[in-house]
């Protein structure tokens, strides 16, 4: 399934927010989480399903002015 | 003590924390300011990742200071918002620097997106410290909204041109007497910083002067100075400029004057 | 450390001592400002006298503190000559703070007369701190007849308009890139005196902006923050000021953008 | 006769500077002098004879800018 | 020739008609400035009456000169709608001087009623001309808006202050190239006016300071013949200002000289 | 009309002739400059020559101007005092600008040879112009040796700075309001001139701001025009800067006002 | 009937905004009209109908800036 | 005689200042003079002698600010 991922098209098979986390090694306690525009709290990530398409952010901490 | 919603700091400087040639001088920089607040800001982690934020938000936890999350490099109301909530939950806090940019040339920000996003994040329970100009009506709108600290610029971000509209900043500061301001970006040299202090401006906010100084440690350390001078001098009551001279030393009895005394 | 003839001192700030509300302000204000020079005068003892002078004398050794006796008032090098004499003998120093007033309006000095004492006064042996104005020609003048300091004017004496040709101070600093620099008079606000400082000078005299606050020994320590601040951003290498805007929060890597990263 | 005294024309029959002071109880070691516009030093002042019209100053330590 | 939507003028000066002595001063004043565009308002008309407004619009017509009416006084979108059409009916002219008042004391305008009101006039065949700030993402949203003509302000209305930021309206020249861009208020003296015209505004609008002048006819053509200074100025390439001095008169072959030559 | 000396000419512009294109540049600037009076020098002649001198003199003399002739690039009395008096028999004129150099970097007069030499030339029936700074005391020597024009700097020669020190410019005016005083070097832009003649300066004297503009002529005209610009201002009264608001339309009886009217 | 015209409270008979400037002595072709905050052009006067409490506008040509 | 004209060292035979410009081709109605930094009015030039190492100055009508 094609996804985008900060940016960059992938082909994943996560089934959820949660697994794409796993799978793509993020920490998931140091990680906070969109999918296309709209934040998506930690506690809210097993219930998130993907679907083909989906933009996903995953960010975290940076210096900042 | 100054004001930032609930919350009393001793410190009127807030420091950025990004462009330092390394981390060992940022965190020396933060120490010799004394600022009890930083700016930080999210973004994208590498993939496999986690570590790059991971390193840098255990050494600004070792600092022991408030952190401020900032919005920087938004562009519309709704990435601000949702970037804001990201910043809660990864930062575990709801003061949000509202940064939402309309101009590339002058990063100067959209008043339109900016009040429209300061409206829905003071909804969601942020508190939210919005970058913003000189213009009151627009500074009217994110009180409205429910701001309780404005962060008026006085220049563009990254400029050092310091106080670039100083009769709009005045006027600012007396049209709202009550509201927590701080002088945000443009400051270029702690003599700008001492001079908005003295105008009555609550705060200053900066990142860039102190970073890309030589040596950032002690730059942060003469900003805290004249940042303590500014505010210990409008405080003290600055003496009335005028436009001839007054002689100091008393000119009664000057030695070889032809009157007596 | 800055130097002045063969002395060295720590404190950067030149303070006066005249005009202050009462001697406790103005004792206060000296320990606040933690200047090691003050500048005194001489004025005729009244009749069956001795008590004011005196009074005022010891109150200022007890400071601890060295002293810079002015010739305030002066308006011709004979009557600067003969004053800096009696104040050699009476305050047991040879350091002079050279006035030599020119024009009633604006006490500019009188750069003839000027000149003129300060070479009759570094003949006998005084060391000459000499109240100028930027003209570069002047000031080579007072070089040349042995000066080893020099104080131009922010702007005239009592008017706190602060530094009135910044241009001209800068290019005279650049000139005199080995002489003391000090900026005497004018300066009303902590902010002028941090930009003077940050230009490279080497101190700053004052006296009306501190005696004529509201809280004298506050604006006195005020004064003192923004000096040692305006310093310290010197050897700290001061950014430059741009035209456009630069963030500072990185750009790449920002949440929701189109770009990989 | 007379003489000037910090600009005050007076009547005085001190012959030298060093009586004036005295006559007119200067502390002589807190005060500095001159005589006509040249700056007497305390050890000259005995020898410093005063003359009719002669103008003398007798200053001490002031506060100063 | 400067181009205001489909009508070109020779005059790069807008007048106001306000606040004149007399109306004889008024017609002197618009005659010897050569403006060919004068700005005008609505107010009530008396009851029973007719014969104020008459007379005064009798006048104008006899001045052979283009009208600009204005929404001045208005505080909300709808009513600076509302009058601009009215304006139009009477005044016969789609041009209106889009004013819409956000703050008492510095009479600034409101950017989110002046974009909103914009809009819908632009979009009912009005001919906009709004009163802004330098602020370029309010002026981005009015040129989207459909406004070809922008009225930044130099200062306040009625302060003379001149160009209060000059670096705001270099930076928003240089973002318009295409749109005609008019300073609208705050301009004190000619030597303002020449001072924006030589940074490339097309043209200038004042009142007071030619309305309230000891002498208003004779202060209109000062200000039209520094309105065409300025002009002529930026057409004819303006020098760049150096630090350092440099010659006029040939250094080579000056008498005296130790060189040969 | 402005007088020098015992002349009175119409035109407050005095231009240089120096740094043109070419002589039809120049003397295409001449005459849109309406300028009546020019600034020329003198220089070594070439062996066998004459030549040069020649047709510069020609060319001057067929533009019908008064001239001035300047001491340019003299650093002593005696040199300035030698080449005013080689002026006076070349040109025919005992008028003479005096210039005395002090500093190469700023090209700013020697106040000390300055004054010797006005005292010599107007001894020797002179009528000078001398070239000075904005100092007082100087200037009062000079109107002491017969000077009855002065003609302080605005900035350094060719720096196109404009007026570098409004401040001491106005008390100069303020302290002599008698004497002619003349603007001159420094003047980069037609808005420099304006304001010098606003601030009530009787002309203006400049060079290089024309002569390396992209059009000299055009920029002569430009200048002509900000001068008497400035000049009927003065004379028509300027008005009071405020500090807030003023609206030039009346308030009263605006439409859909909640009070009557 | 009350009305306001121009802020004032006043009361009038007139039926139609057209009735009232001529009862009032405006002259029509000098002045704009609106009511309750809503221009009414020229041509549509004569139909607009007057009503208790209504605010009527009728301004005409002055001096701006 | 070695002498110094407009700062260029030369020899020549001219014996008065008249005599100089005359073989040096100036123009004399044109130019001014000085010799050894003092002016020489047109109608003393003849009567100026020259000397071994004197330095004449030769000026004309230039360009100046």
């Amino acid at each position: 399934m094609r996804i985008i991922v900060n940016g960059h098209e992938c082909d994943r098979e996560a089934s959820t927010l949660a697994d794409l986390l796993e799978t793509e090694g993020f920490s998931p306690e140091f990680v906070a989480t969109a999918v296309n525009g709209e934040f998506v709290p930690r506690d809210a990530r097993a219930g998130t399903r993907l679907n083909e398409g989906d933009a996903v952010e995953v960010v975290s901490p940076r210096q900042g002015g | 003590m100054v004001r930032f919603y609930d919350t009393e700091v001793a410190s009127r400087f807030l420091l950025g924390t990004a462009r330092y040639p390394s981390p060992e001088s940022l965190a020396e920089a933060v120490r010799r300011s004394r600022a009890e607040i930083v700016t930080v800001s999210l973004r994208r982690e590498s993939v496999g990742g986690g570590k790059v934020g991971h390193a840098f938000w255990d050494l600004v936890k070792d600092l022991g200071v408030k952190v401020l999350p900032n919005t920087a490099g938004c562009h519309t109301a709704r990435d601000a918002v949702n970037t804001a909530r990201m910043a809660r939950e990864v930062f575990g806090t709801s003061w949000i620097k509202l940064e939402v940019i309309g101009d590339e040339g002058t990063l100067q920000p959209d008043p339109f997106a900016l009040v429209e996003a300061a409206r829905e994040l003071a909804a969601d329970g942020f508190q939210v410290f919005p970058y913003t100009t000189e213009d009151l009506v627009v500074a009217e709108r994110l009180v409205a909204a429910g701001c309780r600290v404005l962060m008026p610029w006085g220049a563009p971000i990254g400029t050092g041109r310091g106080l670039n509209n100083t009769y709009g900043l005045r006027l600012m500061r007396r049209h709202f007497p009550e509201t927590t301001l701080v002088v945000d970006a443009g400051i270029g040299a702690p003599s700008h910083a001492a001079a908005a202090m003295e105008m009555g401006f609550d705060a200053i906010l900066l990142n860039t002067a102190v970073a890309t100084a030589s040596d950032p440690p002690a730059m942060a350390e003469a900003f805290a100075e004249a940042i303590r001078a500014g505010r210990r001098a409008f405080e003290a009551g600055l003496m009335e400029e005028t436009d001839l001279a007054v002689a100091s030393t008393p000119v009664f009895g000057a030695p070889f004057s032809p009157f007596a005394g």
